[in-house]
């Protein structure tokens, strides 16, 4: 039987995975994106998991909005990467070193 | 095990498997394809969880629009794939064990003791008339009806930064008015000049 | 099924200025040549327009709207008017300095416009969702900001490790939501508040959401260790838009904090506490520390604004100490003024650098500012009092800032926390005195005369001498923010 | 009483003189600025002498009293009042301030506005701190006061000035920010009072009075300066311009010894006997380490810097062996340190400014070019070595036969300072006076010019008015000092 | 006040307004102007002295306040004067030999640049002496002991361009301050203990502080004040071993050496003990102390006069040795005797100085008594005057000296107390050296075939080529000395008259008389000079009875000695020195004292200082301390920078870190 805890451990596992894709990610910065849009759906899950367990519709609004928000999200993100492209022709994580220290 | 715990089992793995391909895949074209894949059997997951219209939404709306975006521009950026693995395993372990460590945590608090069936029943099903669109959509553009707007307002954001980054004027382009064509006149084409006849004797 | 049309007096002023953004955006679209100037006057005119709707729609108690996902509450205005007003000066500032470099498209009128919005939400939101939406609104606006000079590899690089991290920080956020929400069963804030209050809710899974929501908010104000972008994007965004980074929307990250912590989780106060206390620590420590190894001077201030972020945490910190609660409100409201202070200090730093820059030259190392008091005297001091106020000396706000903060601390009976803070306030002192050092100690590097137009200028002189005036009459701003927590805690 | 707010004036008289001299903006207009800055100098000593006729002598209580809301949110006053023991230094300080405009008269060329400005207002600050009766006010004026001597030392100083002027800062900071937290706490015990009155009467136990005292010890042992944080002092003593030399000696020494009485006696009189011996450790330390150290500097201004520590280290030990003598031998001791060591480092600055040197090396038989000065200096040697008949005599007798009557030790470590005072000053005197001419340039010397005798005859006077009739400065202190020892002797535990 | 009071303040007045008139206005008035001036001034105060004398004597004391210099703490510190015998003596004998010296000066600074500031110097240092004697309590005595302190410094310097003379200066500047300090600490205990800082106060209780201890020490308190004062007194007074200025001292013009080193200043400290004898007498130990400290000198810089040739020195050192009987005498607590003996010989060594002042004035500068001889033909004013000056010195009957003397001798052979054999034998052999180096100088300068006239190759121990090195002159060969002018021999003359008189007039009643009755307080277990007193019948018997005792004989013993040596047969003395090279040496060095104090005390605290300059403050404090903190800040801050690297994905693991460390902490608090 299905219990809460195994929808919130999925969750869990798929934010475990965007986590460290994202500070594991020597490569080109789209996939960086993909690895948020991946947290995202981990949190989106959760937030079914409970709204169907809770049975309050909060949540499933909430997650519509983070979709939202999200697509949003993934076109000002891709502009950014354009422009990067733009300007150094590369969109390789390591060449954004620019600025340190 | 009963049929529904399968089914989540089945979703589940394929999901986990494929998100690994995602931040591991060598090619940007397979991470995108992988993350689609992953959205699928998120919709799955979130059908069993009665979340139909996000199910739907995920995978027309995501799968549809968003990750099409991505590989389009994926395919539009020519991504030399060199250079690609270098430094990935040196800093691996350390990211791993962090990874790991966090999944044990999370797996600690969100493990049976609190969200198990005593904890949490699961809820009682739903009467088969019951429509989750129906709900989201009254609550949607009621109770919501703020947020409502202020997302729209973020998809305006979205727009005029998208516009304003990334559009340029063109050099020269090859492309042509046909407005400017449609209002030229003769005197910009033609010049008419008058001169002596030339005789010769 | 049945739908009340909810009340929209208390959101006018959100309203208006969605309204304005969008008549901006159409009109600049078709008013081909002076569209610039348009949008920059249509965007003071909206925000003035707005800060005079939310004094007239102010109501000393909360009122709840848009089925309690809005609250209008003094708080809620106060903070609103703090961010016309940062807004608006920031704007002022960077308009030359935009077009100097030919970046003054109208879109960032709009985009700043857009981004007062988002945060107006978060300050007025007493539900996750609108606060989450306030949030995104607010970073996509400042995302697409700091890249908005396209040319400039910095500025881009910027841009991209501010969404990248602002993305995943958003998305920790929301995890934490998500378990908040868990616990309690709902979004809303007050609900939120009321099952922290019965502990109905689980204790456990509170906290862990907790963590993440902690995580989220000490992002947006840029604190150790969620502080790396802070230096980064600060060095590498337009001038323009680095000011106004650090001014409105610390004020708005303040609110999410208050909103989130204070309104929501009140009861547990003492848990967040905690972490906000190792947060500000470290903090105040390596913001001060840092700072002296800087020579770019964009960088100094971002360190610099580090720490003073861990100073208004030691004020959100010290709010209830075993269980008492009654110095709350002298904590949180020193904590906002601090805020407070803070946001009019780095608008005149970095009005400072606009001052300093032109066409094709950017002042952002502290060898600019060599000298100064030999090219401008009047500016000098001004500058000079823009550093002793950052470093707490009075006669200054930022004096009266520190005092205030202090002041809750040792009321909490965190000695060794004040200790520490002043401890390293003399480190801090350091760099700013070296500022000082240059312009006065030092003969300039370039004789070229300041070529900024007078209205920063003015502005400048405005903003040196009101952190002199509010150094010496602070009861006024002080007593604006302990109201605004009178009113509605 | 006069109701008319001698104490506000005496603060902001010279604070908004200065903002007028330094709108007088660029050197072109400098005399404009001079004549501007010695005018508002005058007018600020003038409105501090009804302070000293108006003066209640018989009565301990705060006299001139001046209260107002500043910040009510804290409950903040604009509250000031002098006693015994603070009225002569608000005197001193505006004083010191005419002599100082004086002295930079000619010397400063460049930013003489600028200059003029700062010392303005940091006299106008300074009599904000000796007059203060909130603690928060007292905070303010106390740290405000240090942006204009670090400018002075910073702007107008010698080569290694930036040095000097941050050590100075960051070293009386760190002391002051350790004093605001104990100020806090005390806000808190006192029930949300700023009131330094108030304060004398919070009761508190002993561990939290021995960590203020401490906090205060470190705030005003800095400002005195006390060894073994008196580092800063020599270096921003060398590096200041003359007048910003004097004002530091003269005045800011001052505070620090001001702050003691103020806050540590009054306020954790427990702690205060419990650390007494600590307190007096430090003091000889400094009286006998120092005048040693003294003795071997090669700069002028170095050993007559070290020499005002050593002469500080009287002051604090007078505090701290709680009997009257001692205590109103170590208030008279700060004004004649006033007075002498400003008019040292004014010699100084008369020779630097001939001949850019304050090596005692460079100089030797100065008395064959210049007499008159060799006689005001050998006056003002003399003074700093405590011979009787001069100030200097009057305030290191007291605290002798004061700390001799707490501890014949004591008292006989003390004692030793009148050989060390008297080695070091008259040492360097005769290798910088006596003696053949040593080079051309002191060959070349002009005696004073009539501006400089005009100072120095000033302060020679008060030198020796003081020595040899000092009652009219203690009759002052009585009533209060007796006060204060007696608010000391009672426990507060 | 009463018009007698009105003199008292006069006596120190005229002399400062003199000063002040003199010093400040020295162009002004000119050099006539100036010693018309001061003369002026020194001469009303010494009439004044006299007629106050005579109130005196008819038995009109005084002892009140002029005004209240400061009150604190319940101790009431005024400036006031006491006005009985010894006072009243004391202006007498410092006005009078003030006076004599003013004019000798007239002549002997004639070619001077510095004549005005010399005689403001001299008419300041009369106004301090005075204030000094006539003070009523040890405020204003320490304010005219630090004062004759300051001009005797001014003085000594007073030729400033020469290093020995500001090297003498400073020098004794610092002795005297030594002993200024020890003099303070003995006020600090009569002020914390007798609560007052009169005399007359501080007697009336000095049986009560007789019992007590000094608190956190466990002195008997009385001890320890008299011994803490008379450190002052063995700086002023030149004991050893603070008494290594006094010699240096002569560095200074002569007049000085007359009036300060020999006749006054110097005398203050005997003046001061003889005042505290109330105290002095209640503790034997202090009083054995004085004893044992005052024989010392009396011998052994007696010796000291024997190997010098400088004849300043001669003469300086011989005061260090009478000095040394004054100091005896008041071990034995005859004190009249001290004073008296203080009196006699402040008119002879005077006189000897200003003598020996002519004698270098004839001989142009120059002081080496080895190329004098044979003056007496060509200054026979100076000659005699010296004569009678040595004759006194020396303790010849009838002479001045030979009362005092004599009385101080039976005193301390009289005495019981400890150290009172070790002083007998001292004084004893005292006389006998006195008269050796007197009459080796008198017989070197005077007699003997002329050695002068040589001043190109003129030889002379190490001190003397430092100063004529400095102003050498010295007589051209040929070149004849020739006799002093009126106002350098009138003063000689005028106090020859005393050296030889006034001992054999005075002797009765101050030393057996009711003169020094309720001022010297004599305890009844001390003998003092009650024997003597028995067995005194008049001057004149005393001298004869003189005659034969042992001191006379010693005395001729010296002469003769000297005579033999240095007129009849020269070789002796040097083959002498050539036996006993190192005493010799010893002896020339003056104990090495000097080098002592150069090595240990001057160089040593110059070490210490740099040491605890270089080491404690620049190296711990500022180095390590401050710098050092400063330099850690520094580099921690640019190590925090190596956290920023640039690298997205860092700044990402970062932000994890921190979430997990929180999620560790908080998941283990619950």
């Amino acid at each position: 039987m299905l219990s809460l805890s195994h929808f919130l451990i999925l969750g869990a596992i798929l934010f475990a995975i965007s986590v460290v894709g994202i500070f594991l990610n020597r490569k080109n910065l789209i996939v960086l994106l993909m690895a948020i849009e991946l947290m995202l759906l981990a949190v989106n899950t959760n937030f079914i998991a409970f709204a169907h367990y809770l049975g309050d519709l909060g949540g499933q609004i909430f997650v519509f909005f983070i979709l939202t928000v999200a697509a949003a999200e993934a076109a000002v993100g891709l502009a950014i990467l354009i422009v990067i492209f733009r300007n150094m022709r590369s969109i390789h994580v390591d060449d954004l070193d620019s600025l340190k220290g | 095990m009963e049929f529904k715990s399968f089914i989540f089992y089945f979703f589940a793995v394929i999901m986990v498997l494929a998100a690994l391909r995602v931040i591991t895949a060598r090619n940007p074209v397979h991470a995108a394809l992988f993350l689609v894949l992953t959205f699928f059997n998120a919709g799955g997951i979130w059908m069993l969880l009665q979340a139909e219209f996000l199910a739907i939404t995920l995978v027309l709306v995501y799968v549809g629009a968003v990750m099409v975006l991505f590989l389009f521009v994926v395919m539009m950026l020519d991504i030399n794939l060199d250079r690609i693995r270098e430094g990935f395993w040196s800093y691996l372990p350390i990211g791993a064990l962090i990874g790991v460590l966090m999944l044990i945590e999370m797996i600690m608090v969100l493990g049976g003791s609190w969200f198990g069936l005593e904890a949490m029943p699961a809820p009682a099903p739903l009467p088969a008339d019951h429509s989750n669109v129906r709900e989201i959509g009254r609550v949607l553009y009621t109770d919501y009806a703020y947020a409502f707007e202020l997302a729209a307002l973020v998809l305006v954001v979205a727009m005029i930064s998208a516009v304003t980054l990334t559009l340029r004027k063109r050099k020269n382009p090859k492309f042509i008015h046909a407005s400017d064509q449609v209002i030229v006149k003769r005197e910009d084409r033609v010049e008419l000049i008058k001169m002596k006849a030339e005789t010769q004797d | 099924m049945n739908f009340v049309v909810p009340d929209f007096y208390p959101a006018a002023a959100e309203i208006f200025v969605a309204v304005m953004a969008l008549a901006l955006m159409l009109v600049t679209t078709f008013a081909r040549s002076a569209a610039r100037s348009l949008a920059y006057y249509g965007a003071q005119a909206t925000l003035i327009g707005a800060a005079f709707i939310t004094i007239f729609t102010m109501q000393g108690e909360p009122v709840h709207t848009f089925s309690r996902l809005f609250v209008g509450d003094l708080l809620g205005s106060f903070l609103k008017l703090m961010i016309y007003f940062a807004t608006a000066i920031a704007l002022l500032y960077g308009r030359s300095y935009l077009g100097e470099r030919r970046i003054d498209r109208p879109e960032y009128y709009l985009l700043a416009l857009l981004m007062t919005l988002g945060m107006m939400v978060m300050a007025t939101a007493n539900h996750m969702l609108p606060m989450y939406i306030g949030l995104e609104m607010m970073s996509l606006s400042l995302y697409a900001m700091v890249a908005f000079d396209r040319e400039s590899a910095r500025s881009v690089e910027a841009a991209m490790k501010y969404f990248v991290l602002g993305a995943l920080a958003s998305g920790l956020l929301l995890y934490g939501m998500s378990m908040i929400y868990g616990a309690t069963g709902s979004l809303e804030l007050s609900a939120i508040a009321q099952s922290t209050y019965n502990q109905t809710a689980n204790e456990t899974v509170l906290m862990f959401g907790l963590v993440f929501l902690v995580a989220g908010i000490c992002f947006k104000l840029g604190v150790v260790p969620f502080h790396m972008w802070v230096p980064d994007v600060y060095h590498g965004a337009p001038t323009a838009v680095t000011m106004m980074i650090s001014s409105a929307p610390k004020i708005a990250a303040f609110a999410m904090a208050v909103r989130l912590l204070v309104w929501g989780l009140f009861d547990i106060a003492e848990q967040w506490q905690g972490m906000l206390m190792m947060v500000a620590v470290a903090s105040i420590v390596l913001g001060n520390l840092a700072a002296i190894a800087q020579q770019n001077i964009k960088r100094m201030l971002a360190y610099s604004g580090i720490s003073h972020m861990g100073f208004v945490l030691l004020g959100l910190l010290s709010g209830v100490v075993d269980g008492d609660q009654h110095f709350a409100l002298n904590a949180y409201s020193s904590a906002m003024f601090y805020t407070v202070a803070y946001v009019i200090m780095s608008l005149a730093s970095f009005g400072m650098l606009i001052l300093l820059s032109r066409a094709g030259f950017e002042a952002e190392n502290l060898e600019d500012f060599k000298g100064l008091n030999k090219r401008s005297p009047w500016f000098a001091l001004m500058m000079l009092f823009v550093m002793f106020s950052m470093a707490g000396v009075p006669f200054f706000i930022g004096f009266f800032a520190k005092l205030a903060v202090l002041q809750a601390v040792v009321a909490a009976g965190y000695f060794w926390l004040a200790v520490l803070a002043v401890l390293m306030s003399v480190v801090g002192a350091f760099y700013y005195l070296r500022v000082v050092k240059l312009m006065y100690f030092d003969a300039p590097a370039d004789e070229t005369p300041l070529q900024a137009p007078g209205e920063v200028r003015l502005m400048l002189s405005v903003n040196g001498l009101a952190i002199a005036a509010l150094g010496l009459a602070p009861q006024m701003l002080m007593s604006m923010c302990a109201y605004a927590f009178i009113g509605s805690l | 009483m006069t109701d008319i707010p001698l104490l506000s004036l005496a603060i902001w008289v010279p604070i908004i003189g200065g903002l007028a001299v330094l709108a007088t903006g660029s050197d072109r207009n400098a005399p404009l600025a001079r004549m501007l800055a010695l005018f508002a100098a005058c007018v600020g000593f003038a409105v501090t002498l009804p302070l000293y006729t108006g003066f209640d002598t018989s009565t301990s209580a705060m006299q001139f009293v001046e209260l107002g809301a500043w910040v009510p949110r804290f409950n903040i006053n604009y509250h000031l009042g002098v006693d015994g023991i603070s009225v002569l230094f608000v005197l001193l300080n505006a004083f010191i301030t005419i002599l100082v405009v004086v002295a930079g008269w000619k010397v400063i060329e460049n930013k003489v506005a600028q200059y003029m400005a700062a010392f303005l207002i940091m006299s106008g600050l300074m009599n904000g701190i000796f007059s203060a009766l909130d603690g928060v006010l007292f905070y303010v004026f106390f740290e405000a006061s240090l942006i204009p001597l670090y400018l002075i030392i910073g702007v107008w100083g010698g080569p290694n000035r930036v040095y000097a002027a941050i050590k100075f800062f960051l070293y009386t900071l760190l002391g002051s920010l350790l004093m605001l937290i104990a100020l806090l706490y005390l806000f808190m015990q006192s029930g949300g009072s700023f009131s330094i009155l108030d304060w004398h009467q919070v009761q508190l136990p002993i561990e939290p009075q021995i960590l203020i005292f401490l906090a205060f010890l470190i705030a005003f042992g800095v400002k005195v300066p006390m060894w073994p944080v008196h580092t800063w002092l020599p270096d921003a003593h060398v590096e200041a311009p003359t007048g910003g030399s004097v004002v530091l000696a003269a005045i800011a020494l001052k505070l620090g010894a001001y702050g003691f009485l103020r806050f540590s006696l009054p306020i954790v009189p427990d702690a205060a006997h419990e650390l007494s011996g600590l307190m007096i450790t430090l003091s000889l330390i400094a009286v006998i380490y120092i005048g040693f150290v003294a003795l071997v500097q090669a700069d002028m201004k170095k050993l007559v810097a070290y020499s005002s520590i050593s002469h500080m280290g009287f002051v604090t030990l007078g505090f701290f062996v709680f009997n009257p003598l001692a205590l109103e031998g170590a208030l008279v001791q700060m004004i004649s340190h006033g007075f002498v060591s400003g008019a040292m480092f004014l010699c100084i600055g008369v020779l630097y400014d001939r001949l850019h040197s304050r090596e005692i090396a460079d100089y030797g038989g100065v008395v064959h070019t210049m007499p008159k000065f060799a006689a005001f200096f050998m006056l003002f040697a003399m003074a700093n070595s405590g011979l009787p008949g001069t100030s200097g005599f009057v305030g290191e007798f007291m605290v002798v036969l004061g700390s001799v009557k707490f501890n014949f030790w004591v008292g006989f470590a003390a004692a030793i300072s009148i050989i060390l005072g008297a080695a070091y000053s008259l040492w360097m005197y005769k290798r910088v006076v006596f003696g053949k001419v040593a080079n051309d340039q002191v060959a070349k010397l002009e005696d004073l010019s009539a501006r400089e005798f005009a100072f120095l005859a000033v302060l020679a006077f008060c030198v020796l008015a003081m020595g040899l009739y000092p009652f009219p400065f203690t009759e002052v202190m009585h009533a209060s000092v007796d006060e204060l020892l007696r608010h000391v002797a009672v426990s507060k535990l | 006040m009463t018009d007698m009071q009105t003199l008292y303040l006069l006596v120190p007045l005229a002399p400062l307004v003199g000063a002040i008139i003199a010093g400040l206005f020295g162009k002004a008035i000119g050099r006539s102007g100036a010693h018309i001036v001061t003369i002026l001034g020194v001469a009303i105060s010494f009439i004044a002295s006299v007629v106050i004398y005579q109130d005196v004597s008819a038995g009109n004391t005084f002892n009140g306040t002029v005004y209240t210099w400061l009150e604190s703490g319940g101790l009431s510190m005024e400036v006031g004067f006491q006005i009985d015998s010894l006072t009243v003596m004391m202006m007498l004998v410092v006005t009078f030999v003030s006076l004599m010296v003013h004019i000798y000066t007239i002549g002997y600074m004639v070619d001077d640049p510095g004549y005005q500031r010399f005689f403001s110097y001299i008419s300041l240092f009369t106004f301090s002496m005075l204030m000094l004697v006539m003070s009523n309590n040890f405020m204003q005595l320490f304010f005219g002991w630090e004062a004759v302190g300051l001009v005797s410094y001014l003085l000594i310097g007073f030729w400033y361009d020469r290093p020995t003379a500001i090297y003498a200066n400073l020098k004794a500047f610092l002795v005297n301050r030594v002993g200024d300090f020890g003099f303070l600490l003995g006020i600090g205990l009569i002020a914390a203990y007798a609560g007052s800082l009169n005399y007359a106060e501080v007697f009336a209780q000095a049986d009560a502080l007789a019992g007590q201890e000094v608190a956190y020490t466990g002195w008997p308190l009385v001890t320890a004040i008299c011994i803490c004062l008379f450190i002052g007194a063995m700086g002023k007074s030149a004991q050893v071993p603070l008494h290594v200025w006094l010699p240096d001292s002569m560095e200074g013009p002569t007049p000085i050496s007359a009036l300060i080193h020999a006749a006054t200043m110097v005398t203050a400290g005997i003046f001061m003990v003889a005042r505290m004898s109330p105290l002095f007498e209640l503790s034997d130990t202090a009083l054995s102390f004085v004893l044992v400290i005052g024989a010392t000198t009396a011998l052994f810089m007696g010796f000291l006069g024997i190997v010098q040739n400088d004849i300043k020195r001669v003469v300086a050192y011989s005061t260090l040795s009478q000095l040394g009987y004054m100091t005896v005498a008041l071990g034995v607590s005859a004190y009249s005797a001290a004073v008296f003996h203080l009196m006699t010989h402040a008119f002879f060594k005077a006189l000897l100085f200003l003598a020996a002042g002519s004698v270098i004035i004839g001989m142009h500068h120059d002081q080496d008594i080895r190329n004098m001889g044979g003056l007496r033909k060509y200054m026979p004013i100076t000659w005699i005057t010296s004569l009678l000056g040595s004759l006194a010195l020396i303790g010849f009957p009838f002479f001045a000296g030979f009362y005092s003397k004599d009385s101080i001798i039976e005193a301390v052979h009289s005495s019981t107390i400890a150290g009172s054999g070790y002083a007998l034998f001292c004084v004893l052999a005292g006389v006998f050296v006195t008269a050796f180096y007197s009459f080796r100088m008198y017989f070197l300068v005077f007699h003997g075939k002329e050695r002068f006239g040589k001043a190109g190759e003129h030889v002379g121990d190490h001190a003397d080529e430092e100063l004529s090195a400095d102003h050498h002159h010295g007589l051209a060969p040929g070149q004849k000395p020739h006799e002093s002018p009126l106002v350098v021999t009138l003063p000689l003359v005028l106090l020859a008259i005393p050296s030889v008189l006034i001992g054999f007039f005075t002797i009765e009643p101050m030393l057996f008389g009711d003169w020094f009755q309720g001022v010297i307080h004599v305890a009844d277990n001390h003998p003092g000079l009650s024997v003597l007193a028995e067995s005194f019948h008049g001057a004149a018997g005393m001298a004869v009875h003189g005659l034969q005792t042992a001191p006379f004989w010693l005395a001729m013993g010296g002469v003769l000695v000297a005579w033999y040596f240095y007129l009849v047969n020269p070789a002796v003395p040097a083959a002498i020195q050539r036996t006993f090279m190192p005493i010799y040496k010893l002896l020339e060095n003056n104990y090495f004292f000097d080098r002592f104090n150069e090595v240990f005390i001057f160089a040593g605290s110059r070490g210490l200082g740099r040491l605890l300059w270089k080491a404690g403050d620049q190296g711990l404090i500022d180095g390590v301390a401050v710098n050092g903190s400063a330099r850690l800040m520094g580099w921690v801050a640019q190590m925090s920078r190596l956290f920023q690297t640039g690298h997205l994905y860092q700044y990402a693991f970062m932000m994890i870190i921190g979430v997990f460390v929180l999620l560790t902490v908080w998941l283990n608090r619950w």
